[in-house]
């Protein structure tokens, strides 16, 4: 080690390629036996300040982010992401019938529930689980949380419009088309399928 | 500029070797070489280096001489040589002689055309082996030069805000509710005669007269059709309650004839 | 000591504490979305001649050791492995000329080309199957990686040693176009008494 200068390079490189916290002798034994005291006194003044910082912990050297840029390390990015159609229904059915087991909410919804699909809402924060059913199986009951109501600026469940409500608001509308395309309009209704008899005895 | 490539290793054995073995260039040592030779080309190029002169200089007819005293003396070694060395030797004979051909008789292409394609191939070949040296030589990572031994590593912890509104939820239980509710066969309002007002009133026309009565003859006149179709249904389960009943008893006289009925006495 | 900016602190502290190498994209999404182009220029400036330097390889920026302390911290055990002379030259022909293909790389080293030698080198995480060439029989091609500059520390391909004076002297031209450069009626070049292993269709 010619001059000082090289000697700071080479323990600040040493400790930066170190796989762990080195101790002044161990970084003076990797560098020819030279003494790294004043090296580190100054490496320690260099980085005072910096993103990184040379930090003796138990008599060993190590690098490590400054500590009030620790945040940088480990960040939490939100994505947001609309919630899908089934999860949406799920939530609704959460809502109106609560509390309600998976079988519940399938035989209401009337398709099967993928697991992910609570899970989604379980992450939400909007639905809960509120303990087990006493029957056969207990299964695992849902009901909605308190969030719930404030994200959807609800004061209570009781806000939740009724079906007539939703009758009223055309929500329903669907399928009163579709009974009526089902059924067979005015006019023709019974004329086709005739009893023979009484048709016989008609046109007699 | 390496050494000639006398660093011979066996590339078909293992293409991660220890530290390169050196050996001494002397004519012995070449021979015992033989199978560390990357192929014909690589032999041609070591011998073209020894000529120490710049590869677009060389002499093609000393390197074709060279190439062929090699081969005859790994024989006479009785070393084992791949065939590929020996195509090579047999193509470099043909060209030493159509090189040495008085130029009206040289075939086509010419010889001289063959040998600059050789000297260019030797050529790539050298520049390719001193690229690689070059590469091999700098500064590497893990070698050389690191990376931080213990990086603390970042860490996105990625969380999903979910969106949704408060009409998406009505309507997704509006949806649930369509799909699924119990489907409803609603019959519209008609006519009817029920069957009880039919048997009260065929039983009290019947008791007016003793004699046969058409059934048509108990509906009531001037009704809707679709009253009358209603009626004619009814009154017919009316008269077989009736004649179950031993009330009256009815007669046909052909299939799909006139049903008549009278009172029994 | 000057103060220090505090884009740049974070930027610091980003890349020292990522276990790969980053893009200035990646480290301005970490660092919600800020400019970082001035930020790293001057953490360059700032960490030239240290111990520890700031490079750019392939557009990804990464701290490592100085090159001028090799000889104090030089590790010949197990990170390198040493590679076949076959290998070697496979590595330098594909990085002077990629893509290209297997024929290409056999053309160039006049001798076929183990099976194991490519997978040494894709293993390695430094030459990567760069697709298909659109020529008969659609040969798959061969490049370089973003890992392979790192390794060998160029900040692009265009700073492989020597590869402006080979170019210049057409020494990265297919044997073929340089004949056919040279010689008036080069067209057809040997069609009859080939050199053996010249795969001259190869090149074509």
């Amino acid at each position: 080690m010619e001059s000082l200068d090289d000697l700071v390079r080479a323990v600040e490189a040493t400790l930066f390629a170190a796989e762990a916290p080195m101790s002044a002798e161990a970084i003076s034994a990797h560098l020819a036996g030279a003494d790294v005291h004043d090296a580190l006194a100054q490496l320690v003044q260099h980085y005072a300040g910096r993103g990184v910082e040379l930090v003796e912990r138990g008599q060993r050297w190590h690098f490590q982010t400054a500590a009030n840029l620790a945040h940088l390390l480990r960040r939490e990015r939100e994505d947001v992401r609309r919630l899908s159609r089934a999860a949406t229904e799920t939530l609704a059915i959460v809502a109106y019938h609560e509390p309600v087991s998976r079988a519940e909410i399938e035989a209401i919804r009337g398709v099967q529930t993928a697991k992910g699909t609570l899970d989604v809402l379980l992450e939400a924060g909007w639905v809960r689980v509120a303990g087990r059913r006493e029957v056969p199986g207990r299964p695992v009951i849902f009901a909605t949380t308190p969030n719930f109501l404030v994200h959807f600026g609800l004061e209570s469940r009781r806000d939740l419009p009724g079906i007539d409500d939703l009758r009223a608001a055309g929500l329903l509308d669907p399928v009163d088309d579709v009974l009526a395309a089902l059924l067979p309009s005015g006019g023709e209704a019974g004329e086709n399928p005739q009893p023979p008899l009484a048709s016989a005895d008609e046109s007699a | 500029m390496s050494d000639g490539g006398l660093i011979l290793m066996d590339e078909l054995a293992a293409d991660w070797e220890g530290p390169a073995a050196t050996s001494s260039t002397e004519d012995r040592a070449l021979y015992l070489e033989l199978d560390g030779w990357e192929g014909p080309l690589d032999l041609l190029l070591d011998l073209a280096r020894r000529q120490k002169v710049d590869l677009r200089r060389i002499s093609i007819l000393e390197l074709v001489d060279q190439y062929l005293g090699y081969i005859d003396h790994a024989e006479e070694l009785r070393l084992e040589l791949a065939a590929d060395y020996l195509v090579m030797a047999a193509w470099l004979a043909y060209l030493k002689s159509a090189l040495l051909l008085p130029r009206e008789e040289q075939p086509d292409p010419s010889p001289e055309e063959l040998a600059l394609r050789l000297q260019l191939r030797l050529q790539r070949l050298a520049a390719m082996r001193d690229a690689a040296a070059r590469l091999m030589g700098r500064d590497r990572l893990g070698r050389d030069v690191f990376l931080r031994g213990a990086p603390e590593g970042l860490r996105v912890d990625r969380r999903n805000k979910w969106q949704c509104d408060w009409f998406a939820v009505i309507q997704a239980y509006g949806m649930v509710k369509a799909r699924t509710a119990p489907v409803v066969h609603m019959v519209r309002d008609r006519m009817v005669m029920t069957l009880d007002s039919a048997l009260t009133r065929v039983a009290s026309m019947l008791g007016v007269t003793l004699d046969w009565m058409e059934l048509r003859e108990f509906l009531p006149p001037h009704a809707d059709p679709r009253l009358r179709r209603s009626a004619l249904a009814s009154s017919f389960v009316a008269a077989l309650e009736l004649a179950r009943l031993g009330k009256a008893e009815l007669a046909q006289d052909e299939t799909f004839g006139p049903l008549r009925l009278r009172q029994v006495r």
